[in-house]
C-alpha cells in the first residue's frame, strides 16, 4: 500500500489496468491461447487422438499446400467471403434503410428479420434443403415450373451449390446485420439531412454522399464481423449438405468443414491444426487489414 | 429577395400545440431576429419556414407565394443550422458547392461561384481542407457558404453563433451584418442572446411560450417594452423590478417611498411595477431616489455593477469603475424619470 | 463392481440394452452396468475425445471399422482365449465377423449385423403390373423402367429405383455389383484397390445407365433415397436393415422386402456392417472380469434374440438367426438370407473411402468425365489412402 | 452534455415513435412498407415452414405442404412428455443465464481496460483477444477436453460453462460502448473517492445499460444454441444442453424432422421472448457504442 | 481551507509541452480565475491540482503538502466539470450524496447534510427528480452541490458556465461568487469569458500558450495590462491598437497625426502601440485626437458602439444611445490621457 502510494497517477493506471485485466488474462492464456499454441505445435506433428504425438516437421504443410482439394477449400472460402460478405451488407443495407422510414408496426417488421437469427441453423438447414429440391416437391423449383421456367438445379450441382449454401446464411445473419445497420443510421444527425433538404439534392445524392460516407464506421464494423464469420462459415454448409459435407465435389467445402473433416473424420490432427494454422492467418490479415482501414477516416 | 408573410401559423405535435397562431411580416431585404427563451417556439417557427416541419394551421408565403406544401428546396431559401451540419466527410469545397448539386451551371461556373463565396467570407486558403481541421468560427463560416452559395432569396439562420466563445461570437456577429449589408437578402435570424438581437436585427421579434410578444426595431424594444417580459428578457443586466402603487402622480412602494412620475393611463390604486434599467439607475454622491446598501460589487472595467439592498429588494445599479463602492457602504441611487418604465402589476402590460 | 458401457444413442437400441442389462445384472447380482449414451451424429468424435483421456467405459460399442485404430493406440484389449476361444467363435459366428480377428485373439464381437436388401412399393408394383420383386439386373432394370413416372415436362415425379452414393449404394456397387459381375474389390487383405478393372467397369457402368441410360432414376432425388421411397415416389430402394423401423411408421405406405436382385450369371452377394462389443484397456482386475461376464452375455443367443425383437437387428450367430422363424419372416428373411453370402470390407478410414466412391459417380455426372477416368481416378485416390494408412 | 443529453433523448423519442424520418404520405411509402412487410414475410417462411412441419405426422414431412393435412400436436407431446425434454431446458436455461451473466461481466471489465486506461500493451492485448474470434471451435475442443478431465469438470455445469466465460466478441463491443462514456463522468467519480473498480461498477456500467442488454441477447443466442462444446464435455444424459438433446432425435439411419422441428420451435421460444422483451435496448444499445473506430 | 501553491509546473504530452513551468501562489480562501485563449493550458493546468493528470515536472502543493503523488480523493479538493458531469442514472440526492460515497459519517448525517446543501442551493424540493428533468442551471447547481458537499479546502472550477445561456449565466456567477463568500473555502476557477473572469475574481491569472502573462487583480489587469495580449483579452470589445512611433513625449503615426504622452522607458523612435479601449474612446462633438468615417454602428441600448475608419486602421468607439451617429458620417474621437496604454511594437510589453 505504501508502496503503490508513491506511485505517479499513469503508474496507479498501470497497477490498476492490470487488476482489472488479471483474471481475463489468465483466462484467456489458459483457455484461449494455450490451445490456440496447441494447435500450431501440433500443426508440425501427427497424432490421430489415439497414438502418441510425433514430429514431422513441415510435412503436414507440405501435404496441404500440395493437395488440390485444398487449394478447392481455399478457393471456396473466398467465395464465401468475397461473395457473402457483400451481397448480405448490401441486402441489409437495403432493408435497414427503408425499414428506418417506415413507422407502421415497424417493430412487428424488424423482430420478421430478426426471426432467422435465432432459429436452429439445423432445422433451417434442413427446410433450405428442402426448398431447394426438383419439382415434385422444392418449392423454387415448383415455383418456377408454374411460370413456364426450366428447373434449377441448386444444391446437386457444381456451380450453383455454393451459391445456394451461401443464400441460405446470408439469410440467417441478415437480422443481426440489419439491426447493426439501424443503429449506424440512427446515429446519424437529422440536420445533415435537412441541409441536404434544404440544398434540394436528389435522394440518391443524399443517400450516396451523405448516408454511406457517414456510415463508413458501422460498415466497416460489420465488414470485419461478417468477413470473420463468412471465412468461418461452418454451420449452414455442414447441415446443408450432411448427406455428402461439402459436396457436390467439395464445390461447397469452406476451411473450418475441412478441417473438421480431417479432424473427426479423419482424426488427422495434425493435419487439421496445419490447417487451422492457415485459416488462422487468412482471419487475422484479412481482419487487421479491415482494421487498418476502420482506423483510417 | 423576397418578403416573408406568416399568417395565424399553428404548430401542433400531437396534442400539444407550441406554437398559437403568429403572424408576421417581413419585409423585402430586411433583417428580423427572434428571440425569446429556450423552448419558445423560435426554431419551429424557422423550421416551418424553411419547410422542414409541417404547418398545422395557417399559412405562410413567402415572395407573395404560398408556400405551405411546397419542398423546402422550391422555396428559393437557405438555412444555417445551430450545429453547422457541414458534412465531415466533404471538403471545405464540396461543402459549399453542396448548395449547388441542383443547379444547372456548368462546372466551370460553379466553381468560379464557390471561389467567389470562399474570397467573401476569407477563406480561400481552407478550400481543401477537411471540417475537422477547421476551427469553430471557420465552420461557422462554412455553413454560411453553402448557404450563400446559391444566392436564395432568403436566408434562415439557426442561433449560428451559439457554439462560439465570446471572441469569434462578436467577430461573426459583425461579418454576417458585413453580409447583409452587401447582399442585401432577407435575413431572418434566431436566436436566445439578447446581445446578438440588438447589434443586429432591423427588427426584433420577441416570442415567450409560443406566441409572439413584441415586434420593434431594437430600440424600441430597448426603451419602450411592450411589456415586463420584454422589458426583462432585453438589456443585461436585466431591468430592476419594484413593485409599487399607483397613486395618481407616482408610485407609492410598500416601504413609504414614493416616486413622481408623469400621468399613466392607470386608475388609482392599480397595483403597478417600476421597472428600472440598471444602465439607467447611478450610484450618486446626492441625495437620488433610493439609499440602500451595497451587497456585491461587480468590476466590469469601465463600469462596475453593484447590487444594492433596497427595503428587501436587491437592484443592480451602476457606479464608475475608477472609484467603485465598497460591500457595505451604503450608498444614493438616482434615476432620470424620462428611464421609467411601469407595468401593471397584474396584466404585465407596461402603462405608457 | 459397477461398469460402464457406452452406446450412440438410438431409441430402440437403448430398450434393447436395457432389457440386456437388467437380466445380466439379475443374473450376475454383485454386478452393476451404468450405461450411458451420445447422439449418434457425434458418437465417434466423442469416443474418441473421450477415451485417450482415459475417461469413458468400460465395455464400448464401436463400428467394426474402427478396430483397427483402437487396436493400434492399445486402447482396447482383446477378449481372453479362454472365454473367448477364436476356433469357437469362427464356428458359430457369420464369417464375417472374422474381420474382428487380430493374431491370435478377437478384440471385439457383435451382438447383431446387418445387410442389405431390396425394399419395393408394392402398391406402384400392382400399378404397373409387376408380380415379383425383380430377380436379376435385368428385370430391376426392366422393372424400374416400368415404375418410373415423368410429368408434363419430362420432369421425374417418381423414380424407378433410388439412387444416391450417399446412402448405400456404395456398399451395393462396392461389394455386390463389382463381384457380381466377376470383380473382387480390394485384394491384398483390404490393402489394394482391385476394383479399375473389366469387372469393375462393368459394374460402375451398369449402375451409371440407370440413370444416364435408362433415366430410371435421379442421384438425390428428393435428396434422400429413403426418404423419396418413403414418400412414396419410388418404386424400388436398396437398403439395410436398419430401416425397417424407420418405414413401419409411415403409414400409407406398402411396401416388401426381397432379396438383392442375382448377377448376370446368378451370383448372389450382400454387404454386411456391425457395431461390436469391446472391453477397454481402462477395465482392469474385478472391471476387467465383470466385462467379461457382461461380453459373454451380449454374445448369447438369448441377446441376440432379445436383439432382433426389440432393436430388429440380425443375430450375428447362424444359430440365432437361422432359425425358421426368421427365414420365413417376410421383413427379416431376405436380410437373413442375404447373410449367408455377405461379405465385408476392412476400411482404413470409412467415410474417406466412401467419399471417393461418391466424388467417382459425381464426376461423371457433373464433370462429364467418362466412367474409365473416372474410376481410374477413385482407384488411384483410394489407393493413396489405404497405402497412407497402412505404411505405418 | 446538453447536447448529448438532446442527442440520446432524440434517439429514444425516435426508437419509441418507430422513425424520425419525415412520413411522406403517398404511394411510394405504401409501396416501401409492402415490399418490407412482404420480404419480412419471405424471411420467416422457413421459420413457419419449420412450425408447419413439426405439426405434421412423419408420413407427411416429405410432402412439404405448408398447411398439414392432418395437424397434429403429437410431437409436442411427445417431446413435451419425454421426461428428460425438462431436464434439458433447465440445463440449457442455467448455462446460458450464468455464462450470460458471466460473459457479460467480464466482457464489460476487459472491454472497460482496454477503452479507459492508457497503459503499455493495450494495442497487443486488444489485438490478441480479438485474435481468438479467429480458430474454430472444433481444435480447441480436444485441448478443452483434457484439460476439464485434468480439472475434473468433466459433466459438469462449470465444463459446459467455463470457455463461455468470456467472449472477445463482447469484448471488442463493450469497448467501443465504453468509447461513448464521456470521461469526466469518471474523473468526477475518482475526485469523489471512489477506487477504478467502483468506478467501473457504479459509475461507467449503468451508464451503458443498454449495451449490456445488447450483448446479454447476443450471448445468451450463442449460448442458447452452442452444440459442439456441450456435446463434447457432457456424458449423461441429465448433463445435455438443449441442441445435444435434441440432436439424438436424429439416429443412425433417420432424422426424425417432424421431433427435430418441433425442438427447435421449443427451443426458439425463450431466444424469441428474450429478444422481444430486449429489442428496443439492442438499438439503443448499438447506438450508443457509434460504432467509431 | 488551504493554499495552493504551484512550482515550476511541466506537462508535456509525449514530446508536446504544453506547459512550460508555470508558478503560482494561492492564499488561503482566496478566489483566482484562469483566464485564456482556448487551447492555452487552462484545463490541464487545474486537472493537475486535482490529481487527474500526472505531472510532468515540478510541484504542487495544497495547504502545504506535497500532492504530486498523491490520489485525487486524498488532496481534500472537489472539482465541477464542464459538462457538470452528474450522472444521468441517479437521482438529485444520490448525486449529490455520491461525494459522501467514502466518508465516515452515519447515514443519517449524511442525509443531514445532502439537506442542509440542497437548502443552500435553493433546491431541496428537486432532490428526487432525475437530472433528464431539470433545466441547464439547475443541472449546473447540482453538480455544484456535489462538490460543496464534502466541504473540501480547494475547489476547482473548469468552465462550470459556458453551456449556460446569458441570463442563466449572469444568475449563476452570482450565486457561486455569494457561495464563496459564505463558506471562504478556495477556489481556482478557469474561464475563457473575461467578463467571468473580471466580475468573480480576487485575483486572475492570465495565460497564453502555456505561459502566465500576468497575474493580478481585475482592476490591475485591466487598467494596467502587461502586454499587448493581456491588454487585448482583457475587455470587450477589444482594445483598440495603433501602431506608431516614440518621439519621447508623445506617439506619432504614420498619417502625420500626433498623440502626447507622458515620458515612458522608451527610447526614441522605438516603434511602439498605442492601445485605447473603446470604452475610453467617446465621440465627441468638438474635436477631438482623430476623426473618422462610421462604417457600421452597433446599439447596445444604453452605449452603442461606434466603428470607425481611422487613416486604414478599423477602431472601435462609444457613443451615447440616445443619438447614435449614422453610417457615413464623420465624427470626432476623443480620450483622456490617463487612459491611453504604450506597448513596445517588437516585444508587446507595456511601457509605463
Ligand atoms: N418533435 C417534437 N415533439 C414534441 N415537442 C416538440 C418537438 N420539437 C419541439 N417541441 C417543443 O416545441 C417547443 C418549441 O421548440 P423550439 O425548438 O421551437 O424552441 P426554441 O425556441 O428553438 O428553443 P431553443 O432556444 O432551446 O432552441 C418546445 O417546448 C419543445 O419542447
Ligand atoms: N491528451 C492530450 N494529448 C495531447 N495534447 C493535449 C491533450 N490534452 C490537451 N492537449 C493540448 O494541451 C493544450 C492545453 O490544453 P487545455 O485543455 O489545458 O486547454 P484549455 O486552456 O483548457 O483550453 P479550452 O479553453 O479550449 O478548454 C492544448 O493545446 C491541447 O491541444
Ligand atoms: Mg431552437
Ligand atoms: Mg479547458
Amino acid at each position: 500500500m505504501r508502496f503503490y502510494s508513491t506511485l505517479s497517477i499513469s503508474q496507479k493506471q498501470i497497477v490498476w489496468a492490470w487488476a482489472f485485466l488479471a483474471l481475463p488474462v489468465i483466462f484467456y492464456v489458459v483457455i484461449r491461447f494455450y490451445p490456440t499454441a496447441n494447435a500450431f505445435v501440433l500443426s508440425f506433428q501427427e497424432w490421430n487422438l489415439l497414438s502418441d504425438r510425433t514430429f514431422v516437421g513441415l510435412e503436414n504443410y507440405h501435404r496441404l499446400f500440395s493437395d488440390p482439394v485444398f487449394w478447392k477449400v481455399f478457393q471456396n472460402t473466398f467465395m464465401y467471403l468475397i461473395l457473402g460478405t457483400p451481397i448480405s451488407l448490401v441486402l441489409s443495407f437495403i432493408i435497414a434503410y427503408h425499414l428506418d422510414k417506415v413507422r407502421f408496426m415497424h417493430g412487428t417488421i424488424r423482430a420478421l428479420y430478426f426471426l432467422p437469427f435465432m432459429t436452429s441453423a439445423v432445422a433451417m438447414a434442413w427446410v433450405w434443403r428442402w426448398f431447394y429440391q426438383p419439382v415434385p416437391i422444392g418449392v423454387f423449383n415448383n415455383f418456377l415450373a408454374s411460370l413456364g421456367f426450366g428447373q434449377i438445379q441448386f444444391l446437386n450441382s457444381t456451380t450453383n451449390a455454393l451459391p445456394s449454401v451461401l443464400a441460405c446464411a446470408v439469410w440467417a445473419g441478415l437480422g443481426f446485420q440489419v439491426i447493426i445497420f439501424m443503429a449506424g443510421l440512427r446515429a446519424i444527425p437529422q440536420s445533415y439531412y435537412e441541409a441536404a433538404r434544404i440544398d434540394g439534392v436528389s435522394t440518391w445524392t443524399v443517400l450516396t454522399e451523405i448516408t454511406i460516407p457517414l456510415l463508413r464506421p458501422t460498415i466497416v464494423f460489420l465488414v470485419v464481423f461478417s468477413s470473420i464469420g463468412f471465412l468461418r462459415i461452418f454451420d449452414q454448409v455442414f447441415n446443408m449438405t450432411t448427406n455428402n459435407p461439402g459436396g457436390p465435389l467439395n464445390s461447397t467445402k469452406p476451411l473450418v468443414l475441412l478441417i473438421y473433416d480431417t479432424a473427426f473424420n479423419g482424426f488427422n490432427m495434425g493435419y487439421a491444426a496445419a490447417q487451422t494454422v492457415v485459416l488462422f492467418t487468412i482471419l487475422l490479415v484479412v481482419s487487421l487489414l479491415q482494421l487498418r482501414l476502420l482506423k483510417d477516416r | 429577395m423576397a418578403t416573408v408573410s406568416i399568417r395565424n401559423l399553428v404548430k401542433a405535435y400531437g396534442k400539444v400545440e407550441v406554437l398559437h397562431g403568429i403572424s408576421l411580416d417581413v419585409a423585402d431585404g430586411e433583417f428580423v431576429v427572434f428571440v425569446g427563451p429556450s423552448g419558445c417556439g423560435k426554431s419551429t417557427t424557422l423550421r416551418m419556414i424553411a419547410g422542414l416541419e409541417d404547418i398545422t394551421g395557417g399559412e405562410i408565403h413567402i415572395g407573395g407565394r404560398l408556400v405551405n406544401n411546397l419542398e423546402p428546396k422550391d422555396r428559393d431559401i437557405a438555412m444555417v443550422f445551430q450545429n453547422y451540419a457541414i458534412y465531415p466527410h466533404m471538403s471545405v469545397r464540396k461543402n459549399i458547392g453542396f448548395g449547388l448539386r441542383t443547379s444547372k451551371m456548368s462546372k466551370a461556373d460553379k466553381q468560379k461561384r464557390i471561389d467567389e463565396v470562399a474570397g467573401i467570407l476569407g477563406m480561400t486558403d481552407l478550400l481543401e481542407r477537411r471540417p475537422n481541421q477547421l476551427s469553430g468560427g471557420q465552420r461557422q463560416r462554412v455553413a454560411i457558404g453553402r448557404a450563400m452559395v446559391r444566392n436564395p432569396a432568403v436566408f434562415l439562420f439557426d442561433e449560428p453563433l451559439s457554439n462560439l466563445d465570446a471572441q469569434l461570437r462578436t467577430q461573426m456577429r459583425l461579418e454576417i451584418k458585413k453580409l447583409h449589408q452587401r447582399v442585401g437578402n432577407t435575413i431572418i435570424f434566431v436566436t436566445h442572446d439578447q446581445v446578438e438581437a440588438m447589434t443586429m436585427a432591423d427588427r426584433i421579434v420577441i416570442m415567450k411560450d409560443g406566441y409572439i410578444q413584441q415586434v420593434g426595431t431594437p430600440l424600441e424594444v430597448y426603451h419602450r417594452p411592450a411589456n415586463i417580459f420584454v422589458a426583462q428578457f432585453i438589456g443585461a443586466p436585466s431591468m430592476n423590478m419594484l413593485p409599487g402603487t399607483w397613486t395618481g402622480g407616482g408610485v407609492q412602494f410598500a416601504d413609504g417611498v414614493g416616486v413622481k412620475l408623469p400621468a399613466r393611463k392607470a386608475s388609482e390604486g392599480t397595483g403597478v411595477v417600476l421597472g428600472l434599467r440598471p444602465d439607467d439607475l447611478l450610484v450618486t454622491k446626492e441625495k437620488g431616489l433610493f439609499s440602500g446598501t451595497v451587497n456585491i460589487v461587480e468590476p466590469l472595467g469601465a463600469d462596475t455593477l453593484v447590487y444594492v439592498g433596497v427595503n428587501g429588494h436587491e437592484v443592480i445599479a451602476k457606479a464608475s469603475g475608477r472609484e467603485p463602492p465598497k460591500v457595505g457602504q451604503t450608498v444614493e441611487l438616482s434615476a432620470d424619470a424620462g428611464e421609467m418604465h411601469l407595468f401593471d402589476a397584474r396584466s404585465g402590460e407596461a402603462l405608457p | 463392481v459397477e461398469i460402464e458401457y457406452w452406446q450412440y444413442f438410438f431409441e430402440a437400441r437403448l430398450d434393447a440394452m436395457e432389457k440386456l442389462i437388467e437380466n445380466f445384472e439379475a443374473a450376475n447380482p454383485d454386478i452393476t452396468v451404468k450405461m450411458t449414451h451420445f447422439p449418434y451424429d457425434s458418437y465417434r468424435t466423442k469416443v474418441a475425445a473421450a477415451i485417450p483421456a482415459g475417461q469413458g467405459p468400460d465395455v464400448v460399442q464401436l463400428f467394426y471399422g474402427w478396430l483397427n485404430d483402437y487396436v493400434e493406440a492399445e486402447l482396447i484389449q482383446p477378449l481372453p482365449a479362454d472365454t473367448f476361444p477364436p476356433e469357437k467363435i469362427e464356428e458359430e459366428f457369420f464369417p464375417m465377423v472374422q474381420a474382428m480377428r487380430i493374431g491370435d485373439s478377437y478384440w471385439a464381437l457383435p451382438t447383431a449385423v446387418r445387410s442389405l436388401a431390396l425394399f419395393y412399393n408394392e402398391r406402384m408394383f400392382a400399378d404397373a403390373g409387376i408380380e415379383n420383386p425383380p430377380a436379376n439386373l435385368d428385370e430391376l432394370v426392366e422393372f424400374a423402367k416400368k415404375l418410373t413416372q415423368k410429368d408434363g415436362a419430362g420432369n421425374l415425379t417418381a423414380v424407378g429405383l433410388t439412387t444416391g452414393m450417399t446412402a448405400q449404394d456404395h456398399h451395393w456397387i462396392r461389394e455386390v455389383l463389382i463381384p457380381q459381375f466377376g470383380g473382387e474389390p480390394y485384394v491384398d487383405n483390404y490393402r489394394t484397390v482391385n476394383y479399375n478393372n473389366e469387372a469393375g467397369l462393368e459394374a460402375f457402368t451398369f449402375y451409371n445407365d440407370l440413370q444416364a441410360k435408362h433415366g430410371v432414376t435421379k442421384a438425390a432425388f428428393m435428396d434422400e433415397p429413403q426418404a423419396a421411397f418413403k414418400a412414396g415416389r419410388a418404386g424400388m430402394h436398396i437398403d439395410g436393415s436398419f430401416r425397417i423401423g424407420a418405414l413401419e411408421d409411415v403409414r400409407g405406405l406398402k411396401w416388401g422386402v426381397a432379396e438383392l436382385p442375382a448377377g448376370p450369371d446368378g451370383t448372389k452377394s450382400n454387404y454386411a456392417s456391425y457395431w461390436v462389443n469391446a472391453i477397454t484397456s481402462k477395465a482392469e482386475g474385478e472391471k476387467f472380469d465383470a466385462s467379461v461376464k457382461f461380453m459373454e452375455y451380449l454374445t448369447s443367443d438369448e441377446a441376440m434374440q432379445i436383439w432382433i425383437e426389440i432393436v430388429g437387428e440380425l443375430p450375428a450367430k447362424p444359430s440365432a438367426a437361422m432359425t425358421e422363424e426368421n427365414i420365413s419372416d417376410p421383413v427379416y428373411g431376405p436380410f437373413i438370407k442375404g447373410l449367408d453370402y455377405a461379405r465385408t470390407t476392412v476400411f482404413a478410414n470409412e467415410s474417406a473411402q466412401r467419399q471417393v466412391m461418391v466424388d467417382m459417380m459425381q464426376r461423371i455426372e457433373f464433370e462429364g468425365q467418362s466412367v474409365e477416368e473416372s474410376v481410374a481416378q477413385a482407384a488411384e485416390e483410394e489407393q493413396k489412402i489405404l497405402d497412407e494408412y497402412y505404411k505405418k | 452534455m446538453a447536447n448529448q443529453d438532446l442527442a440520446i433523448k432524440a434517439s429514444t423519442d425516435t426508437l419509441f415513435s418507430g422513425s424520425s424520418r419525415q412520413p411522406r404520405r403517398n404511394a411510394g411509402q405504401l409501396v416501401r412498407w409492402l415490399l418490407l412487410f412482404g420480404g419480412g414475410v419471405l424471411m420467416v417462411m422457413p421459420i413457419v415452414f419449420m412450425i408447419s412441419t413439426s405439426l405434421k405426422f412423419p408420413f407427411e414431412v416429405y410432402n412439404l405442404n405448408l398447411i398439414p393435412e392432418e395437424p397434429t400436436l403429437e410431437n409436442y407431446t411427445y417431446v413435451l412428455e419425454d421426461g428428460r425434454f425438462y431436464r434439458w431446458f433447465v440445463n440449457s436455461l442455467v448455462i446460458s443465464v450464468v455464462t450470460t451473466a458471466s460473459a457479460v461481466f467480464f466482457d464489460a471489465l476487459v472491454g472497460y481496460a482496454l477503452c479507459k486506461f492508457r497503459f503499455p500493451g493495450r494495442y497487443l492485448v486488444f489485438i490478441a483477444i480479438l485474435s481468438t474470434l479467429m480458430i474454430p471451435t472444433e481444435m480447441l475442443v480436444i485441448p478443452w477436453y483434457l484439460m476439464s478431465k485434468s480439472f475434473g469438470w468433466l459433466d459438469t455445469y462449470w465444463g459446459i460453462m467455463f470457455p463461455g466465460v468470456m467472449t472477445a466478441f463482447g469484448t471488442f463491443l463493450m469497448k467501443q460502448f465504453f468509447e461513448t462514456v464521456p470521461d469526466d463522468f469518471l474523473e468526477a467519480a475518482r475526485i469523489d473517492g471512489l477506487n477504478e473498480f467502483q468506478i467501473w461498477w457504479q459509475v461507467a456500467m449503468p451508464l451503458v445499460r443498454p449495451a449490456l442488454a445488447a450483448l446479454a441477447i447476443f450471448v445468451f443466442l450463442g449460448n442458447w444454441t452452442a452444440f459442439i462444446w456441450p456435446l463434447i464435455v457432457t456424458n449423461s444424459a441429465d448433463m445435455y444442453t438443449l441442441p445435444v438433446g435434441l440432436s439424438s432425435f436424429g439416429d443412425e439411419v433417420d432424422v426424425a424432422w417432424e421431433l427435430i422441428m418441433t425442438g427447435a420451435a421449443i427451443s426458439t421460444l425463450p431466444t424469441l421472448l428474450v429478444f422481444l422483451i430486449f429489442q428496443r435496448f439492442i438499438i439503443r444499445g448499438v447506438v450508443m457504442a457509434g460504432l467509431k473506430g
